[in-house]
């Protein structure tokens, strides 16, 4: 996943065991993604805090659920939310939540690119958030 | 099982849906690894695992993850994360909190106004900034600001600076 | 479905079988919209990516998610989200997520209404999408 | 549910039956709570529409699913969405929607937690709805 520069958008990693976060029936997550278990249709989501503060200068903010398949080269991204800032304020806050079904097999990687990593809220578990269930 | 009255427990016990018996509270800071039995042996608590916590006596089949100070909004650590309590979170120092809403649910840390020239009328604190006075002595109000005194000359210096400097010439100002 | 000038908003046409896209379970897409095979409760949501320019003098955007039932003249708003906009960039990019289970009968149509059709971004199938299952 | 400085968030009020509402499977709806029926994994969600005016003077929004458990005196923040407004029309929306995937022990007590109630805009159902439905 490459934004216009081309250049690879940073993925972000998660804590799948502490507090809420929860992870079964075979859908393991490892090396920053959720592997599916078995082939079928799934609902995928995830939401991003962004936040930052009139020092970021940061015109958008952008979160991606990525497929990545062992057997083809390219990821493919699966949920975009994309969104442009004019913010005034000192500090500022602004969510991006996706969710969708998409079909996937098993073997499949699914994980979460973001514009800026060092703009991501990961100070609570509760704002920031990954998931997938089969359907 | 459908949701029903649940039965009273005894002080320090809590009903567990799944042995359908009150079981003894894991204390705070840590949580329930098995629940009492029908046979009678009690509730096994662990510690909760580094990085989280339970504040209060529970029954709960996992501890709650840590909060985390956030660094990129200069937010510094006045208590770590215990087994027992969340992290506590305040300002580096020299700022002071600037809350997302009246309940102060998220905070940044902005830098205190240093109020050069003035007067402290009210330090900076952890939940409020500077309180800047009137202009110290030596210094004159000009355009919002506190200047010195010796950094002007007879020509540069207009009539307040003239009426609070020239006051104060006699020690050792630059006029 | 109209605003509040009571003109129809317009509705979005779907792609339902290329790429990410597909309908199963006798869930078939005919004329912009989902057709509901049979009763039960869906979970419905959408996503439609709004952008614009400086030029577009857009206040707000909206995306509704509408019932249409044959035997009933007038369709049903069910899930409605609305953004005003404060954009001051040259463009903006504003995403509208939807989604909640509504109760649904057989032969109830789907789909889903925008204040400005000229300002949807349809170009990317991860950014605007629309979908429901069974539970 | 209290942040640091430990005042309480406002909790909504929800419909129940009328309209769209509806509860059934013994997820009940009773003192401003979803009853948790059985124990299990259940994906959540809510959108809240905040709409004010200039003279709101807010800074922001935020809007939490909240859960509490009888036997414990502390509620749990299960889902939160906070964003920043740089509104400058006279009147201003911003929908915050949330959703994901926990798990809930019977008994349990799902609520929606808001920064300001005044701000919530409840004129329409499908602005502003909560819900959960067991996997």
């Amino acid at each position: 996943v490459t934004n216009t520069q081309g250049d690879q958008m940073p993925i972000l990693q998660w804590e799948d065991k502490r507090g809420l976060a929860f992870t079964k029936n075979n859908l393991n997550y490892s090396s920053n993604a959720l592997v599916i278990p078995v082939s079928g249709d799934y609902y995928v989501y995830a939401q991003v805090t962004f936040r930052g503060s009139i020092e970021s200068k940061t015109n958008s903010v952008t979160g991606i659920i990525t497929k990545v398949t062992d057997s083809y080269p390219e990821p493919t991204q699966l949920l975009t939310g994309t969104k442009t800032l004019s913010e005034k304020a000192n500090s500022w806050f602004q969510p991006i939540y996706l969710g969708a079904v998409v079909s996937l097999e098993v073997g499949d990687k699914l994980m979460v690119n973001v514009s800026d990593i060092k703009l991501v809220d990961y100070t609570k578990e509760h704002k920031t958030f990954f998931g997938a269930f089969l359907l | 099982r459908r949701h029903t009255a649940r039965p009273r427990c005894p002080a320090g016990m809590n009903w567990i849906e799944e042995t359908q018996r009150c079981c003894t509270l894991c204390p705070a800071g840590m949580f329930l690894r098995r629940s009492c039995s029908r046979l009678g042996n009690d509730s096994v608590c662990d510690i909760c695992p580094t990085g989280t916590f339970r504040a209060q006596p529970n029954t709960f089949l996992e501890c709650q993850a840590c909060y985390e100070c956030d660094r990129h909004a200069f937010q510094s650590v006045l208590s770590n994360c215990s087994a027992t309590s969340n992290v506590a979170c305040g300002c580096e120092p020299s700022r002071f909190r600037d809350c997302l809403d009246k309940h102060c649910s998220e905070f940044s840390c902005r830098q205190c106004q240093p109020c050069t020239g003035r007067l402290i009328q009210r330090p900076c604190t952890e939940l409020q900034d500077t309180l800047c006075g009137t202009c110290k002595p030596d210094f004159y109000a000009e355009g919002g600001e506190c200047r010195p005194c010796h950094t002007n000359t007879q020509e540069t210096c207009g009539k307040e600076c003239q009426r609070v400097c020239s006051s104060s010439s006699g020690r050792g100002s630059g006029l």
